[in-house]
């Protein structure tokens, strides 16, 4: 609006937004305690103390609410807050005795106070209906649902054997850690793309048929234009062709869905990073409220809780008992679709006689 | 709350996303809404529909954004405009958020302040990636949103083929296990890379992301291109008082401990734990269960991995070992000039949405490797090929029998 | 020895390989050689030529047989027939072996007369198939070749696109872990399968193996299309008294035994070894370890695999679950049923020189267990998929809303 | 050569062949036990007793050896002897006093008893320049250098950690256990077919360009005639164009030779069924002893004797010391050619942080 343009100046110094305990033990952190759910300290070489209060957050936040931060940081921490990588809200104190009003207030507000150490953080997502063109089911409401339900395990009101981390993403696209997940719930279209009018205005064909992993896009000609078809039993419904061309739409109410993927792992402890593997192909989208969905996390997390042993996350225990029985207990029922049939398909049968009978 | 507009709610599947126990963005939609944001409200009312009727109304963006700019905003426009005009555009801003996530109150009001003058007041802290979103607003508030922010000093993040906004775990400023210092570097690399982030200009989106240890609590290794994880080369360090503390207090160390470890490399008599340091690998699982007992060595740095992404287009992939070990110091010029061979490379045999690690394994790892410089080594592979089929590159021909220059590269 | 021709030996370089401690196969030729035997002769010197030239001198063979049979012999012409016409045709004769590779000294010599009658008198016991390889004979031999062994009762193995000759380990003849009677059905399955033995009309080979126990003792897992491998559904049969006596013996069982179960289903107080057979694989591992005190249980049965090959043309592949268990009693049926519908797909959309297990691979095992009437199983996998890209064969059309017969398979 | 010719009437049936013994105790054993390198005994329900002498046989056998066999057997066996799924012979005993006068015999006769047990039975192997067209390398000599080598890894002079089995064979068409194996050694070429003249007249050319995995193979014409050129940067050796077309011929004395894999298995005791995987890319052809793979397998053999546990296979105890530790220990130089950049590639690539340092 005036001036020299400022532009490629990158995002401000985190430094100055440190704590001075912070600025303190930078670097020098010795150890940490878990205090109760929620709250954490962390003791400095030379003994100092900072107190962390984690508290669940929807993300989606309004200024409004964004301000009611500020206010608790204010009040409690000298202004310091920060978010996590999973978006949850934790408030860095360096007085004790703060932590109880903080929790209190946080509570008043509407937002429960736990996630670390054994526990469900928040659930990783992303937009959906609320902004983006490629949803195969909402995001934020299908994690209100789910969290609704699980808030317990986040809490501390339920213990668990490890961290058990939840992420959805609504469409392939997976704008999350879905692939990686100890749950991982995922839109899916189960329908090919509708070819639309038009199609060659606004899209280069080439690139639309280049886009296709499966090739199951050919050149065509409609009403005399040039255009594409589907071989529709070529089409896995990844809707690469729709992110390259509009004219491609895939969203369509009565086929789209979710499925959930059980199994991930990102951390290196123990054993190394897993994929999610596919649990339930397919549930319909229930709006506003998703109760399939709701109820099959929760039977994976119950059979998971009843029967891991400490620290066992969900991949690493489903290996320990094998996937027949992971079927059983959770009553999933399993089916042609579990089976993979992509590019490494042939490594993910069972070469070998080690089974239970 | 606008649930009762004379004849009850206009969003009643909405407001049954506002009972139970988790917050709930739908009321935050509706806080927003209350003092007549017409954006919000609207908002409302189109999700409300999505959720009747089972399906989206987004659709694509056009090219939007601000001046000089390839990136850092997300065009949209939904698809009943004439019913919902206040938000028929409604793009999206990412802002680099500030290493790790921190703020004062003051720098969040402030931020707050810019987005209820120029947008939806709606935020996501954070997207997946790290930035702040800046969720919704209309084309003609692009320009003004960004000149606001920078007098704020924020700048964009990145979006379509460019290098994505960087994100660093807490490392060094509250977690003893940081094995360097992810925020400075974070920091450091999205300062350097600037003009990538901004001006699009790679076959494909890029990230970085910086975990101070292997627990990797930016998920590194599974949604970024390369991967940035602390890591350290000597002995674990025991406080082998601790240790007994830890058992008396009911901890199973033999069970728990030396049995989840995965090279069973640690031994617990009762009294003394004993790590057979030449076979960690560094997975910090005993370090994690005891984290008053065991630390870190003194001769950290990290594992720099490189490929991670999501299924689109050839399937998902976990990132892969490609240093296996790097101290890292300012001005951290070897990892600079790594990536710039490895874009250079890219930019060059990169196909439109490929990303780096497709690519990689298009071209055979060590094709990759010699392309940009980096000796292959044992570290960068689980096991060695199973499979037979070596592409020699040279050959004997009869002639050479005598005259032996043209030496195969494989005979060893 | 025939190394004394005057100036020094012929085969200086063949020589060699009669030192040493292993038993020789120059020597073996050259015994045969000694009595004036042309072709055993003229094979020392074309092979000393390949020592020499680093380089074998066979071609590939015409189409020659023995009358009404597609397969069992395997043609060779060497490349310098006019320097060596005593093997200019030395073709190989493959028989079928009496399963579990069982003689008598009588039909040995039976065997020999007739083979030092119409061939070289070389020969491989036994082949990699299994076969009793006759290594060498003139095209004008084959047939009575052919009519003398058939008077002995030996009849041909396979070669080319058709069913090998099946092999089967030791088995309850020798082996306390048989869990089938791997003689009997491998016996049963060459004799009914005689025509696809003899006639190729497959679009490639197929093999069948039948190992007794999951040790698979003849490495049906990795070289047969079909893999048979018993297992049992019951208890490990225990023997306490016969555990502690290996404890007593100096056996660690904790490390050892309970230390390298797979499954860590095992646990010894030093006084009992615990199962917990509801978690064992069936991996043998124990048995193997503490024969006399450990044996399978006594629901026995097999494991039926599918599709084990060499790396030509798609990869290597092993075999993997098709019937995670099935009682093996004759008349056999269920299983030669299963093989018929198998070889009815496979006859049907198999490329030419596509093994089983690379149509399975190409079609989709899903996709593959329907055409052959066999239900899904998590038995059958590793781990279900880890990406999301499903093909879903129906969808609903929207006129579908109210009429829903149209139902897509997957919807659970 | 007469009146009705039999066909199809299949092997003579083994109970023909079977010792009284065995017929007597057939499903009835109840364990066995090693008695000595290449003894061992079984014990029926009932108290019957068989032992068994296993000796090590070249596999090419002439008549006269075979006849001895038929001799020894008569002399000690009644006439009764097997062969094993390795080429070895074994000796079917009911009289222990036997035994030691059967092996003093097998010795004069050049032949070494043992491979039971924690041992390294024969060389599993193939024709070579003995029998076969496609052969990279010679079979049976190799396999004699190397036995020479390690036979008293083989009688029991030698104790090991458990079985070791070593594999040969001549070409990529791997008619063995190769893929599978503790050790294998693999003819390997290295150089793209030669396109011979008047290939047309003796192959399908749609045949052979079908055949090559990489579509190296393209159709060109040569003096007027159709014929095919190979692009040779595609092509990696296969030789199944050689399979199904003479005018192709891959073998070249200056290209070819001998590969090392390590750590692949068959049984599914303790860990599954394990390919074998590349240690040394390319050892040239050195006829007629093979020094250079028979000490590369030494080395491999002795590392893995040194280091292995109890029951641990060549397999097992590299996964659990590490691939960086097995190429240092061997002294094996990794290079280029070690990583996959074949179909499963990603798969072998290392996708964690989990490393030795
Ligand atoms: C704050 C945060 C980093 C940040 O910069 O934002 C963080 C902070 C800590 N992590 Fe983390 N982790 C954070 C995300 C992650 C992630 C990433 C994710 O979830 O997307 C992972 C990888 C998850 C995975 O494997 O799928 C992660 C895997 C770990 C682990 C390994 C857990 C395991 O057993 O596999 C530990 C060790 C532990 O908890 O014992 C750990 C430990 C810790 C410690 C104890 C480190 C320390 O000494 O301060 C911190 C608090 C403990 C806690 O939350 O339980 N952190 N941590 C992130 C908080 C997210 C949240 O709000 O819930
Ligand atoms: C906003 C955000 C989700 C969120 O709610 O947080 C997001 C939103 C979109 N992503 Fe994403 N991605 C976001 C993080 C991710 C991540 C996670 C990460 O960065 O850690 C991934 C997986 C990791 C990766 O990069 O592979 C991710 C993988 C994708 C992909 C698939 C890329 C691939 O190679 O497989 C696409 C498709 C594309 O690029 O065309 C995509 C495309 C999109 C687009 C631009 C849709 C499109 O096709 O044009 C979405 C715009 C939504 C909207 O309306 O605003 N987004 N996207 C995240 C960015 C916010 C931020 O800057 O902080
Ligand atoms: C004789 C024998 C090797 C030996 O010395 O023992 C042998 C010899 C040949 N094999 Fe084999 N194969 C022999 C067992 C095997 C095995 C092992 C097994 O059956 O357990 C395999 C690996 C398992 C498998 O079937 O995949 C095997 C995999 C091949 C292949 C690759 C098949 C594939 O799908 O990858 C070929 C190539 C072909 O079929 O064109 C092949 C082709 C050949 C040919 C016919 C060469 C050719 O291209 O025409 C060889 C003839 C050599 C000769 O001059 O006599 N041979 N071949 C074995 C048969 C003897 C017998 O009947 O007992
Ligand atoms: C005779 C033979 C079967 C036949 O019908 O010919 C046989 C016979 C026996 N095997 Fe075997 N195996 C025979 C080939 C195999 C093979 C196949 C191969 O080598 O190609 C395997 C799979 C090898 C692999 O995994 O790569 C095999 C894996 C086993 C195992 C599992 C070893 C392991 O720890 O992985 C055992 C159990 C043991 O030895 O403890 C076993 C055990 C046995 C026992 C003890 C079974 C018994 O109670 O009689 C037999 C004698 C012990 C021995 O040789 O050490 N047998 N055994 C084969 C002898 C081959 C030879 O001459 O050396
Ligand atoms: S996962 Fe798909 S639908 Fe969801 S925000 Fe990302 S691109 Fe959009
Ligand atoms: S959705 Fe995916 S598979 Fe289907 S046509 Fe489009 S790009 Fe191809
Ligand atoms: S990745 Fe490691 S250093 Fe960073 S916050 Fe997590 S535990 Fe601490
Ligand atoms: S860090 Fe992991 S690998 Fe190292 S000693 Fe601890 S548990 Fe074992
Ligand atoms: S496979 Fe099992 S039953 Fe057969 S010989 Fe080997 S150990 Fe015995
Ligand atoms: S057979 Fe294998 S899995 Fe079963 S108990 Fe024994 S060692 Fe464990
Ligand atoms: S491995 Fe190759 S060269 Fe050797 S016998 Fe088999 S086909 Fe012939
Ligand atoms: S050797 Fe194999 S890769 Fe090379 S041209 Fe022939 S078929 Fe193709």
């Amino acid at each position: 609006m005036d001036t020299q343009r400022r532009t490629d100046f990158g995002p401000p110094d985190f430094r100055r937004f440190l704590p001075p305990v912070i600025k303190d033990n930078y670097g020098k952190w010795k150890y940490h305690e878990i205090l109760k759910p929620g709250v954490m300290v962390h003791v400095g070489e030379g003994g100092d103390k900072l107190f962390t209060v984690r508290a669940g957050s929807p993300r989606l936040l309004g200024t409004k609410r964004i301000r009611k931060y500020a206010e608790l940081a204010d009040k409690y921490c000298g202004g310091h807050l920060r978010f996590t990588s999973r978006h949850n809200v934790e408030f860095l104190l360096t007085d004790e005795a703060n932590i109880d009003p903080l929790i209190k207030d946080l509570h008043d507000l509407g937002h429960p106070v736990g996630g670390i150490g054994p526990a469900i953080s928040s659930i990783v997502h992303t937009q959906g209906w609320v902004h983006c063109h490629s949803a195969a089911t909402d995001a934020s409401g299908v994690v209100k649902a789910v969290m609704d339900d699980l808030h317990e395990y986040f809490d501390g009101t339920k213990q668990i054997p490890g961290k058990l981390r939840i992420a959805l993403a609504c469409c392939l696209n997976m704008c999350g850690a879905v692939h990686c997940s100890d749950i991982a719930i995922l839109g899916v279209h189960r329908r090919p793309p509708k070819v639309q009018q038009g199609l060659n205005k606004v899209c280069e064909i080439p690139n639309v048929i280049a886009a296709c992993p499966t090739a199951a896009i050919r050149p065509s000609t409609v009403d005399g234009n040039p255009s594409v078809e589907i071989d529709e039993s070529l089409c896995m419904f990844c809707a690469n062709c729709f992110s390259v061309c509009p004219a491609l739409p895939m969203a369509d109410a009565l086929n789209d869905g979710v499925s959930i993927w059980v199994g991930g792992k990102v951390s290196n402890a123990r054993s190394e990073p897993m994929f999610s593997k596919l649990a339930v192909p397919f549930i319909e989208n229930e709006p506003p409220r998703w109760p399939t969905v709701v109820q099959a996390v929760r039977k994976i997390v119950e059979v998971w809780a009843d029967g891991a042993r400490p620290y066992e996350r969900m991949g690493d225990f489903i290996e320990r008992i094998g996937w027949p029985k992971f079927f059983k207990l959770t009553g999933i029922e399993f089916q042609k679709e579990h089976i993979d049939d992509y590019r490494y398909a042939g490594l993910s049968y069972k070469r070998s006689a080690q089974l239970r009978h | 709350m606008s649930e009762t507009n004379g004849k009850g709610s206009a969003t009643p599947l909405l407001d049954e996303l506002e009972k139970g126990d988790w917050p709930s963005f739908v009321t935050q939609i509706k806080e927003m809404a209350a003092d007549g944001n017409e954006q919000c409200q609207q908002l409302l009312e189109l999700l409300e529909r999505s959720y009747r009727e089972k399906i989206g109304h987004w659709k694509h963006g056009g090219i939007v954004g601000v001046h000089g700019y390839g990136g850092g905003v997300i065009g949209r426009y939904n698809d009943l405009p004439e019913e919902f005009p206040a938000i028929a555009h409604f793009h999206t801003l990412r802002v680099n958020m500030p290493t790790g996530w921190f703020y004062t109150s003051e720098v969040l009001r402030k931020i707050c302040d810019i987005w209820d003058e120029h947008g939806s007041g709606l935020t996501n802290m954070h997207g997946s990636t790290g930035d702040i979103i800046l969720l919704g607003t209309t084309t003609d508030e692009l320009e003004p949103t960004f000149q606001a922010l920078s007098e704020a000093d924020f700048d964009l993040g990145g979006s379509g083929s460019d290098v994505r906004t960087p994100s660093a775990c807490v490392g060094p400023a509250r977690c003893e296990w940081a094995c360097y210092d992810t925020l400075d570097l974070c920091n450091d690399l999205t300062q350097t890379f600037q003009d990538e982030l901004h001006r699009p200009a790679f076959p494909y989106k890029f990230k970085f992301k910086c975990s101070g240890c292997p627990n990797d609590c930016v998920a590194s290794i599974a949604r970024s291109d390369m991967s940035i994880i602390g890591t350290w080369r000597d002995d674990i360090r025991i406080d082998q008082d601790e240790v007994r503390a830890y058992a008396e207090g009911g901890m199973n160390i033999e069970r728990d401990i030396c049995g989840n470890c995965p090279t069973k490399c640690m031994a617990w008599d009762g009294n003394e734990l004993e790590i057979d340091n030449s076979n960690c690998v560094k997975c910090m699982h005993c370090i994690n269960a005891m984290p008053k007992a065991l630390r870190p060595g003194v001769d950290t740095g990290a594992t720099i991995l490189l490929g991670a992404k999501a299924p689109i287009v050839q399937g998902a992939q976990l990132s892969s070992v490609l240093i296996p070990f790097i101290k890292l110091e300012p001005p951290y010029q070897e990892i600079k000039d790594l990536a710039e061979r490895i874009w250079d490379f890219w930019g060059e045999h990169g196909k439109n949405r490929e990303r780096v690690g497709e690519l990689m394994q298009r071209v055979g790892l060590g094709n990759f490797l010699e392309a940009i410089e980096v000796e292959p080594l044992p570290e960068m592979i689980a096991a060695p090929r199973d499979n037979p089929y070596v592409f020699y590159e040279e050959y004997y021909e009869e002639e050479d029998e005598e005259a032996e220059e043209e030496e195969p590269a494989a005979v060893p």
